[in-house]
């Protein structure tokens, strides 16, 4: 979706301001909702890329307004409601009203040493061989579905190189509505800065997306 | 003006939300005590959770892979063709780590990495990202003006340099291997592996020069 | 600049809601605020590019979450304190501590209805013969500049057709910054909805944008 | 949440600047106060240009634009070829207004006007824009999505017509001249202009016919 998460290229957000000798949290609510967000990925109940469509989904100026983990807990939200886990009275009251629904698995803190270690790989067997070869000249598709997508609106209709070959992965766009892990082969397509910006653009900035195959057509 | 209803937080991105900022620890405490009633986490692993990135996995993991990188021309050849194996061999593996890719600086080009669309980061050699690279200015600026960013940071590149952005749009995860700086000839790893600042594997900062590493 | 103004295709704001019997007004600070932006124009300090674009850049999260008479609001602030009028102390304040600054002319209640009637026209001598006519097709830049401009980004580097020739306008992307009027030729381009938004558009939309000659290359 | 801090507006488009919602009143009014002192502004001239609005620039001058080019051939031409001049004749000039041009829908095609940097509207003949006009939802959607919107307004047209939006990019003002409805045949214009709603001028509505006005 043309949603505020689509930031490249986007102006007015004003500097970068690195904060020297930073916190991994900065309140002890953050560290609670990364563990219980990371947690409750062992209850089977979604996948990555609808955690972010929950959160690219927020309402632009709330989405922008909100820290990271203020984006994670609203995300989450939005999660346990839509899947039963909590049910939005529950969510308003703040406390359980009804019998817990059923889930695949509770993370214990015995496991989380190996879930973590062994993470979400996304890769997958092809079902088929790939379109293109590193070196080929492509088009990235002017698309703007309303749903779940990974190609920036910086990065669409524009025309590009294959740099890398990644083998099949996930789709997000089906992945993220439940609708399938479809996987597709995964290239890493270089643009100059003057393909994606124009000619005022820096004449010696290449700029790469991970792009998936139905997003390119051959240039 | 009339701020004073809401408190002030540390983060450096937002203080915008004012409905839930003041609030937000309650729901997140609220939305716990109904997940941990409910069965569905258990509050051991959460804190198992937090503790790993606490104390075990941080730019350390992605410090060591650099400095062997600089020490270990095979190791090298290794991590920029299958950077997943390499790293994994040094036993980084996992959660935003899945699928690495290693890119190398040189005199000629400058790697920087962003994720405009979320904020994908190579959790399993860098650990959780900084405020910064979440923010909305990094995620807007860095694939449409790299040096006035990099300039924030500090670091000035000639415009002869290119620099390379790669917006990790896919579940690959970037890890930048920066120049090794000059008079490190025969330094061990260890040693080596102090000079690699998280930001120099971002490619927001460069390696340090032993005599920063001494004076800090 | 590509701030959060260009909101032409971006998703995520949901419905559009008409309120039934609308007020003109929603509260008298709205009236006020809408009477005093409009009567300052006769003080000769700012122009209504310049005006926009103190609009525009307000921070993206804070213009999202603004009403639009809000949005006024914090456009008239800004420009008074830039032009120097108020000083940031006394908008603090909330009470004048400096003399006032010279201005053009004070508007009076008796000028009202004539300054309204006229109204501020943009259209200029034209320097020059256009360079486009009704029905060539022509190709809208890839251009992201920082300051104002009239380029929504999702005309950009787009093919169509002028439709209609406005004759010579002032230039917003000059005088938005005061650096004068420097007209130019102004078109009606018309876009296919495909050429825009890609081939699962709407086959029976048309769009068009007003487009000044610099924006405009042969297609 | 914690919402007890602003009032509740009567807007549509926003409930979310929680730092100033609460102020803006005594903001607005401070920098009133601030610009008379100075003597900037003129008390009385807001209250003439606001009072302008609510009693003498709205959508009648529009409706009466309309019903005129409904029932006077050479004006509707005139209308279509040079609206400036052509709504002049009828007093409406100036501010939001400098420039006009006036599109007609017709059995094929339906117009329908946005601005989507801004909130541009021909005030000269339409008054004040609506909430809605300069709301999100309507700037992001009125381009991409146009038949979804009209749809929102209980207006469904059929596929085969096409959809003509019109961006505001610039100074040109567009008023749409809708279709006159059926059954009007030999109405005075007076009568004509009650059928031409703020909306038809738009795009986003049609023009009532002579039942729906009498049972209203």
């Amino acid at each position: 979706m043309n949603g505020a998460q689509d930031l490249g290229g986007m102006m007015g957000f004003g500097p970068v301001d690195p904060e020297q000798n930073e916190p991994l949290f900065h309140a002890p609510w953050e560290r609670r909702v990364l563990g219980y967000t990371v947690a409750l990925g062992a209850a089977g109940k979604w996948n990555i890329d609808m955690s972010r469509h929950a959160r690219e989904s927020l309402p632009p100026a709330e989405y922008l307004a909100a820290s990271y983990y203020e984006i994670w807990t609203k995300g989450v939200e939005r999660l346990v409601v839509k899947t039963g886990l909590v049910s939005e009275e529950e969510l308003r009251l703040g406390r359980a009203l009804n019998p817990p629904a059923p889930i695949k698995r509770v993370l214990t803190r015995d496991d989380v040493p190996a879930v973590l270690a062994r993470g979400g790989p996304t890769e997958r067997e092809a079902t088929g061989p790939a379109r293109f070869v590193v070196g080929d000249r492509v088009r990235t598709r002017n698309m703007h579905p309303k749903g779940h997508t990974r190609l920036p609106r910086y990065a669409r209709d524009r025309e590009g190189v294959i740099e890398r070959v990644h083998g099949a992965h996930v789709f997000p766009d089906t992945n993220g509505h439940g609708a399938g892990e479809n996987p597709q082969w995964l290239y890493t397509v270089r643009f100059s800065g003057r393909e994606l910006w124009g000619e005022e653009a820096d004449p010696n900035l290449v700029v790469s997306i991970d792009a998936w195959e139905s997003y390119l057509e051959p240039a | 003006m009339n701020k004073h209803h809401h408190h002030d937080h540390d983060h450096h991105d937002h203080d915008h939300d004012h409905s839930h900022l003041s609030s937000i620890e309650l729901r997140v405490r609220a939305l716990e005590s109904i997940l941990v009633e409910k069965g569905y986490v258990d509050p051991e692993a959460i804190d198992a959770i937090a503790e790993t990135y606490e104390t075990k996995v941080g730019p350390r993991n992605g410090a060591r892979v650099v400095a062997k990188a600089w020490s270990d021309p095979a190791f090298r050849d290794w991590l920029l063709k299958d950077a997943t194996a390499a790293i994994a061999s040094l036993g980084y593996t996992g959660r935003q780590g899945e699928h690495m890719v290693a890119v190398e600086n040189t005199a000629d080009e400058h790697n920087m990495v962003v994720c405009t669309l979320c904020s994908c980061y190579p959790w399993a050699v860098l650990g959780l990202p900084p405020v910064w690279y979440k923010s909305a200015p990094y995620r807007s600026r860095a694939v449409i003006e790299p040096r006035a960013v990099l300039a924030e940071f500090g670091v000035t590149l000639p415009d002869t340099t290119r620099i390379r952005v790669w917006d990790s749009t896919a579940e690959m995860r970037y890890l930048v291997i920066p120049r090794r700086p000059d008079g490190t000839e025969g330094m061990s790893e260890d040693a080596l592996a102090d000079l690699v600042t998280r930001d120099s594997m971002i490619g927001t900062g460069l390696a340090l020069s032993p005599q920063q590493v001494a004076r800090a």
